[in-house]
């Protein structure tokens, strides 16, 4: 929202006091850079900003942030925020929470707020993995995880976030990694353009408890083959020699040479391509989707939920308390 | 408007009684109409000048089978010519349109009683409809009543001979057939009523003409007059002067939630996950939003505490209401509002539990997990509303204890303070004190985002003011509002956050003792049960025993003086609808009492009479000691 | 899974012997009744079968059935079902819920259940309203409704229910009619058949409080020409006369003449047919699809949980008590 | 395995000298491995027949940065040749691997205690992480104590020149040195912990060889030997005979489910959601399922609690295990699982609040909302483990309240148990009494789903069973189980759940009094205080004071005979890691009597000393008296 203006402020300027406190080597301090810099680019003001997460490692964020922060509890931070954007829909909302918080506790306040399309900022950290209690699987592990609570591996199947983002009826959805500053960099300003709840998956490596999902999907010596960075309008093309094509076939994904592939369209109206899309991620074969997979206009909640009040206050003029106690029949007694 | 005359110059040659008071109870199917007859009658007497309460009487479903006793409504008033506080024990009229009505309310008739039925509806269809083996107006079961048989579905069809409607859409005017017959019997105007029907049915002038001339025919049935003997009047009571109005607690309740936000001087945001006795708060407030009101419908009750935090958070009032198992739920986010230190007004209107309950019945069974109900020692004010026409006030000091000492309140009310209407001595506006928030706008030397005023309050600071970002959470925190787990300091806030909601006590009154100021029996209640009560200590006081009342409203922290006022009282006798709630917290706090429970858990308020015994069986017991 | 027998019990036998209790009209009574003449019909046996149901109107239902039943807390009936199916898989485990139970308190409870996969019927009444509440706008009510809470109309977008299963990671999806006795029939049939768990929308009057919106969609006269009902492998076709037809074209679906209709194929493995032809809710000018909107094979939750105990102990025998408390360093005083 | 002797045949030339008992503290970063370190002396010293307590202290975070303050992890233990009851107050011994772990730790020591300290960790960068301005060694800050300075990272690189490891890993084995070391001050044998290296490291040999060169490094530092001015023993104690093993208290709970299921013979169904510090009840319980135990991770506490119900009522003995947070989520479904009368246990293992807190501190503020927490009058029996030892029978117990009174039943423990270990002494599994459930399968004449036996405990009738179908739910029902909104039926059930709970207290012992039967002060502790509350009281005991005390295991409903106990005392001294929540509690119940809080919220245990000097103080203010 914020017009790209003389970057007053650096980066520094939004880290706060606070000692930041994850273990080193986490995914988080390079997910925390980005943002700092993010803000710092896009000239964002701290005083009206405000980071609501909820809890985890992830959760952590708003500590860091030199802008307003409210750590929530766990899984409730959409429902938070909801609350501080309807309130003061001047404020620059920000979302941060983790695979756990979002997609477990709080999977039905993501899906509620998707839906409502608040304009407001949704990271994800997925680490595939409850990081903050010390390693339990998620509802993003793969079947057959085996961590403390799983000895014999987990049976559960995992959610694919995109999915249930665009089954919540999201109109953003992005995805990036948390080791591709440029890349998070970029999905961030998109994502701060949109109006709109805009929900980004950060795939995040979670070096204590997790690292070896991350070391065979996205870690720089895998990414190039193993991920695909999809653009609005552009084909769908990766590989180490950007060589490797995507293409659609009725209703499903093919590898291609990069001549043969299809444009990206994030803004188609229906759902499908992006379900389509995120759906390859069940498929060892395929490269895991990042960038824009979902991005289309709706009307924005905290705006109607204002417009109703000034409309109101416009037809039936500004109400005094008296019209509210005096109201309806009236009778005295002397 | 001015109170119409009760003339009724038509009465003649019939003997007119006066009544000091009168009981009444409407009763039938739900789809009879009768909360609109007892509203009406309700709004004609308070029009007329009776001191009245009422008491409605839902079906749990909203549409149970017709005929059938689940699906019987009702709706009982008292009105008076004197200073009345309850809708009455036992009815001393009953009227019955239909056989389950009759058997479902029957019971609570007054010996004696006059019971109208109409006989139209007692046809063996309906008596296997009401499950009755036999007719009841056969069987003995009206023995020792006063019975008036009116066959009220021909003689509408009669009155409407002409009307253009279906005579299903006739047989729906039985209610203002019924109505008006009240109407003559007691000797009220026809007027209030006539009139509501051309504003209730504008632009269908067909329904206006039957429904009035049902209104009419009842009233002016010449030979039914014959079976009451005469006619009765209930003069005007002498009520204190002032404007009044009807109002329904949940109704009260939401105009003083705006009216303590305005007081503030901030935006409200009420955010609520309907469920019943609650929802209609919700409703009430979705209409004021040229008040600059704003409500959100939330996913669940969880969501709402939580977009209320938020709300509050960003410098408005957040607000959120529920009942039981809503406020269970909440129970996560109130200690989050407790440790962040962030205003908030819960509103739980309680009904009967535990679990899911008895949705439609009253209960005060969640008193003690107001106060306790939450994980770690999490202390918050809990206010409790005794009526309609209390919960503005009460509601409103809500706002100003949640914001002066930037603390979550809980505001109870229950099921019967919900749906009950009354009629409300309005407050003089420029008499309310405001209590405007001033946000926190710079930082002096000393600032400290959990720094102290002399109430203990920590200051507020509105998000979009520069220079003063700063973070908070659920984690204990430092005075700076960083996280902190150093031992001292979870000491010094655990303590601070006690001692802050202690001092709200300084901001309240003690509360009235209503009698004499010492003696043998204190009758202490809080919330729905103050209009029984009341009435029950007043009867006894004129009896002569020593028996004087008091009232809560304030329920957590207790009020001072307290203490002072139980020594002088050989008991404390606390009538409370809940298994001795009220008892236990007080044991708590002021141990030195003899407290003496006496509960009711029925889904039912208290009668007058089972307080009046109690406190007799009490003084027995207790008085010589 | 019941293989069908003779039916020895008859619809009678699965009426309890409580009076039913909704407004005479409602939508629920149709229902209840398919149900009733499907368990006779199937040879259910009522003591191997629960009914499992959170509040609402619709969750009133389990007292009306002669099985055993759970009338629990809102929006939990997926949470308790999944606790009834695992400590003991025999029984026959069918959830009852409402558009507001299922979506609005129990969103989450309910993706969780659909990407277990559990092998439960769930039985979803969408009158696109809070029925017991009094006639409250509920996460499937349009925008721009306005009812008691929503005076000047509703704000959020609504969830489309079938996209947000599929999101959720659902294996069978349907959707069929409270009045259309044949069509709730068959539907019932597909889901008891399937393995997983089975999510079956049905469009359920609420005559108190929001019969306009059936009135409109579904009712028996506007029915053909505003639904169409989706049978595998068979073209999407119709119509009063069956004269129209549905095809897909790239990410869209198109009406078109029966004869160029498109085959259905709800077991494609991505889920994009499914969200596209949900997604035609949102269009005024298209059906609203019935019928099965996805079918497919997946492990099944309590299967998994349950082998893993059998696992366990064929490979480290059963467990004593003794084992588990004369375990690690022992040693002994004398 | 039989305890290892103690002789260190190389001691020779140094003075051995005799203690009772020593209190040790080892302290480092997180990633020092002091956990393991501790473990290791305490497994030692168990092995050899000493009797002791530990007390680990982990950091708030994973892995705090290095070197930090928030990093610090500790472990203390108490070993002792006579009965100890408790970690101890004040370390005798502290072990500092760096400077932030001395400055966390050093105001705990004994004043002229001994603090071993790696000066190869003092360097300005590590001083800097630290936050030490002035180098602590040199400061002053350690006046008074005794410190011996030793090299670590150094002696470790010497020890290790030929080893194949890398540099970052040969400090790796700092931790087995330090431990070496403190095994030759102490006399302790070093093969239990060379045996446990080459199990924990079986195939890696080079870390195996690594560690034991080390720990043999520490335990043969000569010149380190010439500092202590001699060698320490601490003799055998005299435990009660029997069979021990060391058990923390969350296995042990987790051990007891295993056991509660089996003796009421059926399928254990544990389904919770992680969260500090109840998470690995969860992930114990996943490793026994060769058991038959069953556990689901669900998606949050209220899930959890649900499929607990779920499975309950599917015939298995459903139970859920969550920390504060969860319990204030999991209030509605415990309402649920009361109406319906199925058996479920429900741990809470208590950390600071409130809201999120401080998820690794101890506090045991969760005992009022476990007993009210909940929408209605809604009561369900809490009890309330005190130590890693007990929790298997207590666990026992719950499951066996659960099925036999068909109730929920809360099982409450904290922090300080769960990550707690000390030795068991290993029940006799023969004499543990079976409580077998007997499922309802046949109805008699006058069966009613929500009949009673003589517990006032309904039948529990499993589906599946033929001929048995029925319905329940959360909404008031008839002894039918059908809903009923009978103003009577409700009075009757509310009355019948809470005297159903009441009755509990007939299946539980009064618990015993140590001390005096009557005298001056009772001090009534309950959970994890009772080795504080122990030892304080046996101190003054032996000073002569009219001091007694009393522990409550089930602390809803209080056991019998409790009154008789409290009135032959003068007062009851209440010591609570909470605002005086069972003093609130007490005189709400057993109102007669004079009860005194005395409360800590620090998140940490009370000291021994705290309490001897409260003692102390209310004799001296109520002895007279
Ligand atoms: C109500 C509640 N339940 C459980 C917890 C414990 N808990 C804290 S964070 C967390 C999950 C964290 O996982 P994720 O959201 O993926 O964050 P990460 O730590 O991996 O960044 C859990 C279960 C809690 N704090 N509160
Ligand atoms: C915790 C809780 N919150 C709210 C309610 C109130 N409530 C009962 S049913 C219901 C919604 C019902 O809507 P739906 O699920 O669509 O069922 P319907 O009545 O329309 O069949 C609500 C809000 C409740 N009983 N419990
Ligand atoms: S546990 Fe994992 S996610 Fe958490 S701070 Fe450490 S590395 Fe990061
Ligand atoms: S309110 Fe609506 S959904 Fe509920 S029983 Fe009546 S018609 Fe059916
Ligand atoms: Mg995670
Ligand atoms: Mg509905």
């Amino acid at each position: 929202m914020t017009d790209i203006a003389q970057p007053a402020l650096t980066k520094k300027d939004f880290a706060s006091d606070q000692e930041v406190r994850w273990c080193p080597g986490c995914g988080d301090y390079a997910i925390l850079n980005a943002l700092q810099k993010h803000m710092a680019e896009s000239g964002a003001d701290p005083a009206k900003t405000v980071f609501v997460s909820g809890i985890g490692c992830s959760s952590r964020f708003p500590y860091y942030m030199n802008t307003y922060g409210f750590h929530t509890i766990h899984g409730r931070a959409p429902a938070v925020a909801t609350g501080v954007k309807v309130a003061n829909p001047d404020l620059d909302v920000w979302i941060v929470t983790g695979d756990g918080d979002s997609l477990s506790i709080g999977g039905n306040h993501l899906a509620h707020i998707l839906r409502r399309n608040l304009d407001v900022n949704i990271l994800m950290f997925n680490n595939e993995i409850y990081g903050l209690t010390k390693g339990q699987y998620s509802p993003t592990s793969p079947v057959g995880t085996k961590k403390k609570s799983t000895p014999m591996g987990s049976i559960d199947r995992p959610f694919e976030p995109a999915q249930f983002a665009v089954g919540s009826q999201a109109t953003f959805v992005a995805r990036t990694i948390d080791q591709d500053m440029k890349h998070m960099s970029k999905i961030l300003k998109a994502a701060a353009a949109h109006r709109g709840t805009s929900f980004i998956e950060i795939l995040q490596n979670c070096v204590i408890f997790n690292k070896d999902f991350y070391a065979t999907t996205v870690e720089k010596k895998v990414r190039p083959d193993r991920t695909v960075d999809l653009v609005a309008g552009e084909p769908m093309i990766y590989g180490a020699d950007r060589d490797k094509g995507l293409r659609f076939n009725g209703f499903t994904v093919e590898r291609c040479s990069a001549e043969e592939a299809d444009v990206w369209r994030p803004d188609t109206p229906s759902h499908a391509p992006t379900v389509l899309i995120a759906g390859m991620r069940d498929d060892p074969e395929m490269p895991v989707p990042v960038g824009v997979l979902r991005a289309v206009e709706a009307p924005v909640y905290e705006v109607g939920v204002n417009a109703q009040v000034e409309d109101a206050i416009a037809t039936k003029g500004a109400g005094e308390l008296k019209d509210l106690v005096y109201d309806g029949e009236i009778w005295t007694v002397d | 408007m001015t109170p119409p005359t009760a003339q009724d110059t038509s009465a003649g040659e019939l003997p007119l009684q006066q009544l000091d008071r009168v009981v009444l109870r409407f009763a039938g199917d739900s789809g009879d109409g009768m909360q609109v007859t007892g509203n009406q009658f309700t709004r004609t007497s308070a029009l007329f000048g009776n001191d009245l309460a009422t008491l409605p009487d839902f079906p749990a479903e909203i549409r149970a089978p017709v005929g059938t006793r689940p699906g019987v409504s009702g709706f009982q008033l008292q009105f008076s010519s004197s200073d009345i506080h309850t809708p009455g024990d036992q009815p001393d009229v009953l009227v019955a349109m239909n056989p389950a009505a009759l058997m479902v309310n029957i019971d609570t008739l007054k010996k004696g009683g006059i019971v109208i039925v109409n006989t139209d509806a007692f046809k063996a269809t309906d008596l296997k409809k009401a499950k009755c083996d036999t007719n009841p107006l056969e069987d003995g079961t009206l023995d020792g009543f006063r019975v008036i048989e009116v066959g009220i579905n021909s003689r509408v069809s009669e009155a409407l001979a002409d009307s253009p409607l279906s005579n299903k859409d006739k047989q729906r005017c039985k209610n203002f057939y019924t109505l008006g017959l009240m109407y003559w019997v007691y000797s009220r105007p026809l007027e209030p009523t006539l009139e509501w029907l051309e504003e209730k049915f504008k632009g269908k002038d067909d329904l206006i003409a039957a429904n009035q001339t049902a209104l009419k025919a009842g009233y002016n049935a010449g030979d039914i007059r014959e079976l009451f003997q005469g006619q009765y009047e209930v003069p005007k009571a002498t009520l204190q002067p002032g404007t009044y109005r009807n109002v329904m607690g949940n109704q009260a309740l939401a105009i003083g939630l705006v009216a303590g936000a305005k007081l503030a001087g901030i935006k409200p945001v009420y955010c609520s996950y309907p469920i019943t006795p609650a929802s209609s708060v919700l409703e009430f407030l979705a209409g004021y939003k040229n008040h600059g009101v704003v409500t959100i419908q939330s996913e669940d009750e969880i969501a709402a505490i939580c977009s209320a935090i938020g709300a509050s958070f960003a410098g408005s009032l957040g607000m959120t209401g529920t009942s039981g198992p809503g406020m269970a739920l909440k129970g996560e986010a109130m200690g989050l509002a407790i440790s962040t230190e962030l205003p908030l007004v819960i509103v739980d209107v309680q009904r009967a539990g535990p679990s899911t309950g008895m949705p439609t019945k009253v209960e005060q069974s969640d008193l003690l997990s107001s106060i306790f109900g939450r994980n770690g020692d999490a202390p918050m004010p809990v206010i409790a509303i005794s009526k309609p026409s209390d919960a503005f006030e009460l509601s409103i000091d809500a706002c100003r204890i949640a914001v002066q000492y930037m603390t979550p309140v809980i505001l109870l009310s229950d099921n019967f303070i919900a749906n009950g209407a009354e009629p409300w001595a309005l407050p003089d506006l420029d008499t309310l004190k405001p209590f405007p928030v001033r946000f926190t706008e710079e930082k002096t030397e000393d600032f400290q985002s959990f720094g102290r005023d002399e109430k203990l309050a920590r200051p507020w600071v509105k998000p979009g003011t520069p220079g003063m970002e700063f973070r908070i959470g659920g984690l204990e925190k430092a005075p700076s509002s960083n996280i902190s787990y150093d031992p001292d300091n979870h000491q010094a806030m655990t303590d601070m956050r006690h001692q802050k909601v202690r001092n709200v006590a300084d901001s309240i009154p003690t509360p009235e003792v209503h009698g004499a100021e010492s003696g043998d029996v204190l009758v202490l209640g809080w919330g729905s049960t103050v209009g029984i009560l009341r009435q029950a200590v007043e009867n006894a006081q004129a009896k002569g025993q020593s028996v004087s009342r008091i009232h809560l409203t304030h329920v957590w922290p207790l009020p001072h003086g307290l203490d002072e006022i139980f020594a002088r009282f050989k008991v404390v006798l606390i009538p409370e609808m809940n298994v001795a709630q009220m008892t236990s917290l007080l044991r708590g706090e002021l141990p030195d009492h003899n407290y003496i429970p006496f509960n009711k858990v029925t889904g039912q308020p208290f009668l007058v009479t089972e307080i009046e015994a109690e406190i007799k069986r009490v003084l027995d017991e207790h008085a010589g000691a």
